[in-house]
């Protein structure tokens, strides 16, 4: 089940991804720059959720304090 | 909590970070926060409007 | 559940109201239109569901005398 | 019929709803009648052809 | 359950289309055009489905052989 | 791997086969095996990706 979860989290990734990166008509090879792309997606989204939860967190130790 | 986070997440990703470079800069970092502070309104007044409607 | 169902609900509301509603930059706090423009669009979203449920009810009641 | 409703209710307020105002106008109501009956008569098409296809 | 996934097909086929085939403003009639374009759409995304499910199993024979 | 094929399959079919006629073209054929090779490298290199950073 924890697979299962890994598998659609890399789905979503992926779907995320392919949107901002890829050009319009499928290249015969993947480019270097759809590849930089694609990686520099899926690091920034992970950072980006990251810094949301501390924010979320952060918010919620105010209130409770 | 689990949808809400997935959900605002891939919104303000799209808003602040719309070429993902090496790094998330302090500006997109503050882009961010703002975001998720108004998507947390937005849900705050979707959630008002609809419980008076349905109580 | 019923309380799950209540939040897929308006999580759902969020995210199409978002799209329409909300400016493309994120603004320092909630503008007066953002606001108006969200509970108008919940409430008309009901509206036209309501709408539709009741022409479908309509063409039912017809089908069947 | 609950997916059916919500998936044509989100597709027509998008196309006939654009700028949600105060009240629906009799025009926007009319233009929600049509639409649904649009996407009833593209369910039938698709289900139809579909049907032909994996029978 | 069967006839849930059959439906839930239908669904996916028709939000598919209907994005592709409909004029933006609902006619009083589903046209010629839109009709054809729907059952073109049907027949092509399946014609699509099965060309890509034959190239993946082309190269996992290919990869075991 | 029904998501992934369904996923592909959507995203090479509206890349690939945007009005669609009365048969695949063999131009058409040739976009959809190039667009799955590159849904499948783009899968690696996001899988490739996660599985360093949660590592």
């Amino acid at each position: 089940q924890a697979q299962a979860k890994l598998q659609a989290s890399i789905q979503r990734f992926t779907d995320l991804c392919w949107d901002k990166c890829m050009s319009s008509k499928p290249s015969t090879t993947l480019s270097r720059a759809e590849e930089s792309c694609l990686t520099n997606c899926v690091e920034r989204f992970l950072d980006s959720s990251l810094h949301m939860v501390k924010e979320l967190e952060n918010k919620r130790a105010q209130l409770s304090s | 909590a689990q949808a809400l986070m997935n959900s605002s997440t891939e919104r303000c990703f799209t808003k602040c970070v719309p070429s993902p470079s090496s790094s998330l800069s302090s500006y997109e970092q503050a882009c961010l926060s703002k975001c998720l502070d108004r998507y947390m309104d937005a849900f705050n007044v979707v959630s008002r409007t609809y419980m008076s409607r349905i109580s």
